[in-house]
Parts: C-alpha cells; structure tokens; sequence
C-alpha cells in the first residue's frame, strides 16, 4: 500500500511522466493532544509572562500580584470545602436559571419568529430588553419575588432570556430561502413548518449562540447574587464581592479564573455540539475535519 | 501636573468635602500654592479603595473599613489618614414591635455589604446582646448584605425587618415606617465614632506637602462654615448632591439624617482601633500582620493648621 | 403494445393570462409574459425550452411559491414541485427525507418507514437509505428527490429537470418508474426537460418555450402508444422536429446573448 | 389586467375546466405602516395594562408608578437640557467604545478564526472572558487607565470585544464547505481565501450577531459609568443608579423606557443590515420578502 | 476537416493506486478502489459512468480538496474544477464571480472587466453580467461557473458535468466553446457527463468507470477528426458502443440497488 500523496505544482509546466511522486507525510496524530497542547500552551506562555511583569516590580504585589500568589490563592481556597459548596451553589443557579432562560427564551423566539405580527411588535423590544442593566431589574425582582432565590432567578432569566430569543431569531432567519420553499411544497405550514423544517434547519446557529446566552446569564448571576444573600447559602457571588470590599487582589484574581474556567468549558461544550451538528450534516468546515 | 486629585461620594456622610467641593474651597485654597484641584466622585466603596491603592486619586474621603482595608493589603505602603471629618450617623432601623434586642431573634436585618462598617458594628453588637449571626446569613439573627437602595425596598414592602445603614437611608427607613433601635452614637464613648476619614497617598504626602496642606485647609474651612451656619452648609451639600446625580435628596431626609452626625477633624484613632478589632473578633478583617495601624495616620500637616487656626492639636 | 392512460385521472392545471416580472424599474425582467396553459386531469405534459427561458419560474408559480404579477393560477388538488436543484434536508438520511413527505401527506406512522423504503428501492437505493444527502452522490440526491416528490401523492406533480443528473441507464429505469406510477395514480404531470428524447419518450404533449419574456410558442401532441422505447422511430422523428424548433428559438436570440449591451 | 391569483384546493378533486378562479386579495398596502402598526399596538396595549395594575392598588405608587407618573417624569426629563447632555455622554461613548470593541473584537475572531493553532488556544477563552462580569474588571481599569474616561472604554471594550469575537467565529463557523472547496480551486489560501470568500459569506451572520455585542457594550457601559462620577459630566448610567439609590421609582422607570428605546433602535438598524445583505443575495426569508 | 489538437501541450494528471473510503467501521464505504489514471498534457479526456459510481469523488481528489486514502495523485501544473453543482458566490455578481476567479489568478485589474464580459459574451450571457446567481436559471448559473472555471487558466481543467442543465442548442454552442478555447490554450481535460455523445464529441478517450468500487472498466482512443458533429455516423456509432457498455455496467449493479439490504 502506497502512502496517500497528492502534489499540484504551481508553475504550468506539463507533467513529466518519468517523474517520482513526491511523498507527504499526512499520517494522523493523536487528535486529542493536538487539540489540549496549543491550550496548555497559550496558558504557559501567559503564566509566564505575567510572572515577569510581577517580578519586574512595575506595580505593587498588593496591585498586581504574580501569578504564584494567585494560584496558591486559588488552591488555598480550594482546599476549603465552603469554596465547593459556594461554587456548587452558584453552578446549580446558573444551569436552573439558564435552562429557565433558554426555555422561555426559545419559546418567546419561536413565537416571535413565527408570527409576522409578534415579530415587529416586540421582536426590537426583545434586543431592547438585552441591553438592560441586570441592576435595574432588581427592584422589581425584589417587588414580586421577595428576596430569595426567586428574585435571583429573575434576574438570570431576564438577562439570559432574550439572548435566547435573539438567538432563534437570528437562526431562523438564516435558514435558506429554499428548505421555506420546500416546505411549502410539502405541506407544512405553520408549526408543522417549524416543527419539521425550520427548528432543524437552524438548530446549529442556534446551539453556537447559547453561548452567548450563558454569558448573559452567569452575568446576570453574579450581579444577583450581590442582591441577595439568602441565610446559610453564601454564593461565588459574593465571595467575589467580598474579595472587592476587601481589595483583595489575589483573592479576586483566583474567582476570576474560576469564573473563566467555568466559562471556557461550557463554551467547549456549546461549540462541541454545534460542531457535531454540523458534522452530522456534512456542513464541517475544512479544519474541523481535519481537526 | 500640577492637579490634585480628590475623591469622595455624593452622600451625605461626606458632607465636608461636599461643601469644600460646593463652596469652591478647594480650587482657592490649592490655587494659592500654584495647584488646581480635580474632584471625583466615587459610585462604590471597592472603586474608592482600588483608586486609592493604586494611586489614581491623590486625597480621599473615606469611610474607615476602606481605609483600614487599604493600610493592611498595601502592608501600609499605600494610605495615610490625614484628618478626621463625620463622625455617626448610623442606625439600626427596624419595624415596629421589635421594641428590644430580644425580639431579634429569628430578624432579617440587612448591613450595605459583608464585612463593610456596619455590617461589622452590627455583628459586633449583636454579639454583645447575646446573638449569634454567622457570615453566611445563619444565626440568631440574619444578616443580609444588599445594595442601601435595595434594603430600603425590601423594608417598605416586609422582605426584612430592619437594616443597620448609614444616612440618608437610615432616614428614610425611618420615613418607611421604621423605628430607631440603636443610634451607634450610643454604642461609644463619647457618642463618637469613624464615619467618614480624609486620607491621602504616602507619596503625595512626601512629594508635595504643600498641596496637602492646601487641601486641608479647605476641610477646615469647610468645616467651620458646617459650625457657623449648619443651615447654609445643609443647603449646601443638598446642591451639590443634586448637582453630582441628578436627584433631589428630600429636604427632610436631609434634615433627619444632619442631626445624627458630627462633622470635626479629628480621626479619632482610638474609635478607629476599636472598630478594627471589632471587625477582627468577628473574623471581618483581611488576614494580614499589622503593626496596631503604627503607620495609619499622619497628622503633622493637620496639627500645624489647626494650631494655626488656634485649635486643638489632635493625636492618633 | 397499446395506447395506455391513467386509469382515473385526477388534478388538472390551469394558467391564465399569467405573467411575472422581477425587480422594479430599469432593472425589471420579465420572466413570464402572458401566458395560458391548460392542464387536463391525469395529462402528462413535457416542456422544453432554452436556458433560461422562463420554465423554473412557470412551474414555481403554479405551484404556488410566487405570485403572480398577473393572472390567475387554478389547481385541481395538492401540488407537489421537485426543484431543479435537489433540495433535501441534511439532518435527515434519505429514508428520512422520504418519511417526511410521508408523514406531512398524513401517512400513519406505522407504514411510513416500509413505504419510503419501497419508494427508495424503487429509484435504485435501496442499499442507500440510511445515508445523508452529503454522503451521496448528485445522482443519488436527485433520485431521493424524485422518490420524495412520488412519496407526496400529490394530484398535480411538477418536475423541474429531475433526472438531469442521471446516467442513460438509470435514466430509462426512472421513466419507466414515473411512468408506471403515473399511469397508477392518475396524476397531471408537468415535466421539465432538456432532453427532448426524454420529453417525447414521457408525454402525452410536448410544450416548447420561447424566451424574452417566456411563453408558448409550440404545442405538439405525441400519439405514439405506450410504453414507448427512446430509439424507436415515431419518437426519434418526433424529438428530431422537437430538437429542430429549439435550435431555431434559441437562435433567434442568440446574437443578443453573444454581445454585450 | 386581471387581478393576480393562485388557488389550491387541498382536496385531491380534479379540476373542473368551468370553474372560476377565485378572486384573492394579495395587493400590497404601505410596508411602512404596516411594520410599525403593531409596534404602536403592543405598546398601546401593554401602557393600558400597567395602567390597570397601577390604578387596581396591587403596589402603592411609590413601588410601581403608573405609566402617567412615569410618561410623566420621562417628558419632564426630556425637558431638561442636562438630560440630553448625559444621554449624548453616554451615547458617545457607546458608540465610540462599541466601535472599538467590533475592531478589536473582529480582530481578534478573525486571527482566532483563521489559525487553527489559535482557535485551540484562545477559542474559549473568548468566550470565557465574556462571562466575567464587569465589575471585576473595575480594579484593573483603575489600575492600567486610571479613573476617567478611559477607565469606562476598557471596561466597555472588554464586555463587548469577546461577544464580537465570538460572532466572528460563529460566523465563520457557518459558512458553508462547498465556499471554502471553491476557494481553494479558484487558489484562495490564507488571508486571500479570508478576504474574498470566507468574510462576505460570513456577513449577514456577523451583522446580525453584532446586536449581542452592542447589548455588552451597553452594558459594561451602564457598569463603568458607576465606576466615577465626573463633576459636570454625569452620565445616563450615574443618573440610573442614583435614582435607583434614591429609591425614585419613577426616574428609574423613566430611564429603563430611555435605555430600552436606545436598544431596540440599535437593533432595528444593525437586523435592517442584516435582512437588506441577505436581500442582496437572494435570502432573505419569505416573510421578510412579503413585509 | 482535420484532426486538430492543441498547439501547445501543458498540464498532464496521474493517478497511481488511488482509493478512498468514507466513514469507518460498519458503515465505511469505498467509493474509489485502486484507481490508475494518466492524462497526457493537452489531452481531453471524458469519463461516463453509472450515478453515484465515483466520478465526483475522482475529480475532488484530482483538484486536492480530498487525501486519497491510499496513492498518489501528480498534476503538471495549476488544477481548475468546475463543481457538479455550480457553486456561484450570492454577494456578487455574474462579472463579479468571473472577475473574482481573474484576480486570484493574477490578472490586472484593469483587464479584469473587459476580458469578464468577454468571457461571459462567450457562454451567452452578455446580458446578464450584472445578474446575482438567485437572479439567475439554473443553466444561466452553470454557464457563469462554465466562464469562471475558464477564466482561472489552469493547466489541468476537470468539469463535472458542466453542461447537465443546458438545453441541446445551448449545449451544442458550449461543446464548440470549450473546444476553441482548450485548442487554444491547450490544457489537460478530464471531463464527467451522463451524456455518451458528448463525451465522443469533445474527448481524445473516452473513460467508463464502474462502481463498488470506483474503477475504470473500459477505455477508447476517439480519433474522429475534429471538429465532429455529434450527428455523425462515427460519432453515432461511437456512442451507441460505450451507451451499451454503460447499460451493462449498470445493470449489474442493478439488483442489489433495488432491494433493500
Ligand atoms: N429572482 C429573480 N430575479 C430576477 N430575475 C429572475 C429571478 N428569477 C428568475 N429570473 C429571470 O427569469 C428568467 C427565467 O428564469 P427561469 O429560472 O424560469 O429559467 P429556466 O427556463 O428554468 O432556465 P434553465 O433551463 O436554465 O433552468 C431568467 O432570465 C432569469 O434571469
Ligand atoms: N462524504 C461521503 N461520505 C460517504 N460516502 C460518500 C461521500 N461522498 C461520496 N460518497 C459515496 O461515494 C460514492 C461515489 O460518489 P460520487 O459523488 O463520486 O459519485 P458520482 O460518480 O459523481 O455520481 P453522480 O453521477 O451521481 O454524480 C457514492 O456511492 C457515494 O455514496
Ligand atoms: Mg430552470
Ligand atoms: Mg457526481
């Protein structure tokens, strides 16, 4: 079995059919480690140099401290078990009020895209409502919710909910012109349309912009969770607060990288899935299959 | 550069620098040394202290947990208290039928943030009566940390039976219907208490002193004009709030919450230690060595003016 | 051999006065001028046409995705159009694309999954059914398509180009797969080609289609008996005279084409 | 001319050659008023509900004012010169921030996009960083800009950069294979294949996805403008928080309607760009070709 | 008439023991099995062969979109291909898909207009040069992707299909087009299409391929002089020659592709 080659020479000049066929290595490594090194990498390259500007005394430990003082921050607190049980609070909330956000914002996105009507009513107001500072929609979390996790819910869902929306609306009106067509050509209309033809069809765009959704809501998250402390519960939310209050660099420095880490796997997993919805349909980019 | 930076809140508590700022005190005073000042106000009290460790303001009004937040993470390399300039109030404001401390147990209180000056005198105090109240909300009593605005809606629609805030809003609990259960005058010797300090960079002190001195003797002036015509300075600190949010504070609120406080340079170091220790026992304090805040206060230049002024020296 | 029909003709098409006009003001084309056809239930029609002739944008209208700019379109029943361009949906293997016009045309589910399979068999995948569209080949999609378009039972059935990208072989075994069905179903057939061996070999009227704006300028009805064989002489003297009319229409806008203006 | 008309009868019923084509009203009324129709008709409905709620007495006034009360203060706002001056403040470095942030940010999606070695290393740390709440990033503003106007834009730019980035690569992600096979027959590699193929088939994608990073940046913003109160220049997120701190509910509500009106122009223009690119080429969605 | 060929020959593509598979495990197909290729330099080959039987895949490994699983793949100079489904670029125009495919290969810019609408004059669209591909027919689209795939110059051209969606006098102005211009420039052709008679009027060889997997079956040197007429009688007989060939092929695979498995 010959090694697979393929060469295209440049220049136009005509085959000599005596010549050797060159050969190119393109023999697959270990996918999983290409893909962790780069990562481990960049993460490298930035401990270091951050270690060099701490070092180079260009601010105050107190201002700037190096990345030894944050790290062993970060894992003196996660020697403590209230810092997991903060931090599983904080997940639970997040995963209840986005799943909450992306239920009622897919509905409210579906309904929405569906109804030409529903659509210029309030299809801006649903943008509108994204541009809205979480800390605004406090006094009347508080005003219906009472102070507790209902009010903290609240807040998530507002701040994640129309970013949801917006999501299925921009998917919705990406689907090609000609699976509509289709699907009026083979009786569906409506929510059979929809159903059938439309949801799929934009499933991936949709999928890849939950991320932005999740950003919306851990987002709105910490903000609530300034708001309300709710007996016996102590949440990442105000451990990074009071980290602030206390001008505690390093302390805020080690819940930022949490906050970061949480944040880089879930995207992984939102563009994971999108990627193998893609996959499935024969629509992955070049580097992705090769990936 | 010859520009001063100087920082505080839009709140009543800060009403010296209020005035100073109002009456234009400290654009003449630091004129006459060759300087101009820029005055800023701060929206939070971690944005403060992030501006005074890292030196982007060069004189500050301060409440003490800042201050003493800021002496101990910079190892006492970054803040000086340089005068002293409110002093009370602070409530614990509550609904009616809690008529003594007993009637706590099993409350809602909220305090502006974990670990801030009254969420630490409220902790501290509920120790002296007897009350647990752990960091996490649990206890006897629930402590709840939330922004002043929130609090004060939680109280008016009975999410939480009572706050121990700063003024105005201990004010308006009152105008909510509250009732006043504890004055945090009458937790002191003396009724008096750190409410609000002027602090300054060491830098600053070192490079320009004399710019320093101008700015205190703006606080000074101000001072006096709070002493001489309370009414005018109230006026005052009304505009300028005004000016600097956009909101009229209501002029009874004002007025309420002026007669809690005292206004005088002195830091009263001694209240200010108390306090520290206070937040220590109830393990509020940032976990770092300090030399009993040898370093805190440096009140040469404030010394020289109030002799100057014929007024007594104070000491840290 | 003899003359077959339908056994119980359904659908029926009717055209009139319709015409269709793109963009707005110097830029306006016009697809479509004027034109009248009728359809009788259970008639097999064939158009030809050059490219871009108007052919797409008649059988788009009558299936009702455009309006017209004016006249009127009548159909006797579902309307079912396969695309010129094999449109299948990826996220389904091609038994699913076939289910789908099953389950949406109201088949229960239970027969769904043999029916599609059957249907797929008979346009020669049945080896293929599990693949998606982006595993197969252009012939393959289109041959879905075809399946699907039979799947939907529709009373008027228009295809546009459907075997476009079939080899000669599977070519003859797909007429004689729509013929057959044809001739069971009773279905009105509009059938867009540019094999005119293949439109003579079909149906029982041939239409050519002049360009600019598109019409009707020849109607032709085709006698001989079914079934019919490509290389039989009737019809190759037919699609020679079919083919000759061509030449000469698209010729006569030839230079216009040639040369810019 | 007879009127245009389409009739299919969904019973499977031969068509009789006598029957008359149904006459079937399809004429076009002005598109521009029946777009903002039902906009005027949600809002109408929704003023005349929270009226009802208000004058039923659920909340006293001072909690949740009526929609005259706070009509009411918006126009007295509206009245005051200071009012347009802080809006304009805001708007400025809205824009001026949301501009930088989409340079940066497509910067970034683009070189992160392009480079499967950067894609691994910092893909999710985009998305990472999106989730950090602003708030945190107030000490290292402080720190880096000092406190001023440029301590607002950092804050602005690193809330809304990553949701740009992140629009990049969501777009580029979606641009169909059979563009980057024809790039590379027609020999478009690396910023060449960028340049010509990959970005336009990116476009309508990324324009609609820019209303999310707008929605950050307008959020940070409302977040940096807590960070100092420049004396003389107050802004639309100062005056916000005072009021909220103020407990003025009305002078709140007045604010979330400015904000929310802000907001839903903004998406009107930036779905307007996308709709009218996808117009261009041939996709845009039936209901929008039929508005 | 004489036997005309390209003046000048450049190009050539060899092919040594190529095979592809997709997928993995069960579910793993070859599409192409040991496949031996040689094109001369400036020579014109056509490929007939069964639907799905893999000729796309051939051409998509030839151009280096695809690795071959196994062999090597050696082309003598810059490869064009035109895609089974012409792929146009929506945001731009007829001209501008044209132009694009100019300035990639080097073209000035202030040569780039004219020797567009040349291009697209050549393939009958003068006319339409500022049309955007959904403005267009299908066939209209195949000629725009016809005029780019020639504008890129390349030393080796494969079309895959490229003429399927034309009509037969359109198609003929095509057959004649290709042939002056690769006369002309004298590149390697390796061109897919269902149509025999086609593959007789323009190849040096004709080439059937087999599927299941993918290999040529049978190979034939034309040597009708050029020009030809399609009509001819040794074109004729040509054609019906490699359309049994076709059929038998096909049919072989026939049973299994029927039934389900
Ligand atoms: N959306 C559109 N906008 C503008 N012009 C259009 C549009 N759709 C079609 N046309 C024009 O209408 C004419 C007819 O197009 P149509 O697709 O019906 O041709 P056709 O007969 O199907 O051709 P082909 O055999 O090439 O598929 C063409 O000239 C085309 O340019
Ligand atoms: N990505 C893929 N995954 C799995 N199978 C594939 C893939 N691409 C092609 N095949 C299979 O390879 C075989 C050859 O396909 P190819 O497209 O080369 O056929 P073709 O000869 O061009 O057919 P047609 O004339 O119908 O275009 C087919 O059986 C097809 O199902
Ligand atoms: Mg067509
Ligand atoms: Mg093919």
């Amino acid at each position: 079995m010959t090694r697979p080659t393929t060469s295209r020479s440049d220049v136009a000049e005509p085959l000599d059919p005596a010549e050797e066929p060159l050969a190119d290595d393109a023999a697959a490594r270990p996918a999983r480690w290409r893909r962790a090194l780069p990562i481990l990498l960049a993460t490298g390259i930035f401990l270091v140099l951050w270690q060099v500007v701490s070092w180079s005394g260009w601010k105050p430990e107190y201002l700037l401290p190096g990345p030894t003082v944050v790290l062993g921050e970060l894992a003196r607190l996660a020697s403590e078990p209230s810092f997991w049980v903060a931090l599983g609070r904080t997940l639970t909330r997040a995963v209840v009020g986005f799943a909450l956000a992306v239920a009622i914002g897919t509905a409210i996105g579906l309904a929405t895209a569906r109804s030409r009507l529903l659509r210029s009513a309030i299809g801006s107001l649903v943008t509108g409502l994204q541009t809205m500072p979480s800390v605004v929609w406090f006094p009347l979390a508080i005003l219906l919710m009472g102070l507790g996790e209902q009010a903290i819910m609240f807040v998530v869902v507002l701040g994640a909910a129309p970013s949801v929306a917006n999501g299925v609306l921009t998917g919705v009106d990406q689907v090609p012109p000609a699976y509509h067509r289709l699907g009026d050509v083979l009786g569906a209309r409506g929510w059979t349309l929809y159903r059938h033809i439309i949801i799929p069809a934009a499933l991936p765009s949709y999928v890849a912009g939950l991320s932005q959704g999740w950003a919306f809501a851990w987002r709105s998250l910490m903000a609530g969770e300034l708001l309300v402390v709710i007996p016996g519960a102590i949440a990442l939310g105000n451990r990074l607060s009071f980290a602030q209050e206390f001008g505690d660099a390093a302390g805020l420095m080690a819940y930022m990288i949490v906050i970061l880490v949480v944040g880089m796997l879930a995207d992984t997993a939102f563009s994971a899935a999108a990627r193998r919805l893609r996959e499935r349909r024969g629509l992955a980019t070049p580097a992705e299959r090769r990936a | 550069d010859d520009g001063v930076s100087i920082g505080y809140f839009p709140t009543v508590t800060h009403a010296p620098a209020l005035v100073a700022d109002g009456e234009g005190l400290f654009d003449d005073r630091l004129a006459e040394v060759g300087a101009n000042a820029t005055t800023q106000s701060f929206r939070a009290g971690p944005e403060a202290l992030q501006a005074v460790l890292a030196g982007s303001v060069d004189i500050a009004y301060l409440g003490p947990n800042p201050a003493v937040t800021a002496y101990l993470q910079s190892s006492g390399d970054a803040v000086r208290v340089i005068a002293g300039s409110t002093s009370g109030g602070a409530s614990l404001v509550v609904r009616p039928g809690i008529e003594d401390p007993a009637d706590l147990r099993g409350a809602r209180l909220a305090t502006p943030q974990l670990g801030n000056t009254q969420d630490i005198a409220l902790r501290h105090w509920l120790t002296a009566q007897g009350l647990t109240a752990t960091e996490d909300g649990g206890g006897d009593v629930h402590v709840l940390p939330q922004p002043n605005s929130a609090a004060v809606q939680a109280f008016r629609t009975g999410q939480i039976d009572g706050a121990w805030l700063p003024e105005p809003f201990a004010s308006r609990l009152v105008e909510a219907g509250g009732r006043v259960l504890v004055d945090e005058r009458d937790l002191w010797p003396g009724g008096r208490f750190v409410t609000t300090t002027v602090v300054a960079h060491p830098d600053v002190l070192a490079e320009h002193p004399e710019r320093v001195q101008a700015v205190l003797e703006a606080h000074l002036d101000a001072l006096a004009l709070i002493d001489d015509d309370p009414a005018a300075a109230r006026d005052t600190v009304a505009a300028q709030i005004t000016a600097l949010t956009g909101q009229d504070l209501d002029p009874a609120t004002l007025a309420s919450a002026w007669e809690t406080m005292d206004f005088g340079p002195d830091p009263l170091a001694g209240a200010l230690r108390d306090a520290a220790a206070h937040a220590d026992a109830v393990g509020l304090l940032p976990d770092k060595p300090h030399d009993d805040f040898a370093r805190l206060w440096d009140l040469a230049l404030l010394n020289d003016a109030l002799a100057a002024r014929g007024l007594p020296a104070v000491a840290a | 051999m003899s003359a077959a029909a339908p056994t119980a003709a359904r659908g029926g098409l009717r055209l009139r006065g319709v015409s269709k006009s793109f963009g707005r003001g110097d830029s306006q084309v016009t697809a479509l001028g004027d034109l009248d056809l009728d359809v009788a239930p259970g008639e097999f029609v064939a158009v030809v046409g050059g490219s871009g002739c108007g052919k797409s944008t008649m059988l788009t209208l009558a299936a009702g995705l455009e309006t017209p700019t004016t006249g009127s379109i009548d159909a006797g029943g579902k309307v079912a159009l396969m695309f010129q361009e094999s449109t299948l949906l990826p996220w389904l293997t091609a038994a699913g694309n076939v289910e789908l016009a099953l389950q949406l045309r109201g088949v229960p589910t239970a027969e769904r999954g043999a029916l599609a399979r059957q249907l797929l068999g008979r346009v020669r995948l049945g080896r293929h059914v599990d693949k998606r569209p982006h595993e197969m080949s252009g012939g393959m999609r289109q041959r879905v398509a075809l399946a699907r378009v039979l799947a939907q039972d529709a009373a008027v059935v228009l295809m546009d180009e459907p075997l476009g990208a079939l080899d000669a072989m599977t070519r003859d075994q797909m007429h004689d797969l729509i013929e057959e069905v044809w001739l069971d179903a009773g279905f009105s057939v509009v059938f867009v080609t540019h094999n005119v061996r293949e439109a003579v070999r079909l149906a029982d009227r041939t239409i050519l289609m002049g360009a600019r704006p598109g019409r009707i300028i020849h109607e032709q009805r085709i006698q001989v008996p079914r079934p019919r064989a490509m290389e039989s002489a009737p019809c190759v003297a037919l699609a020679a005279d079919l083919t000759q009319r061509l030449r000469e229409e698209v010729a006569r806008h030839d230079e216009a084409d040639y040369f810019e203006i």
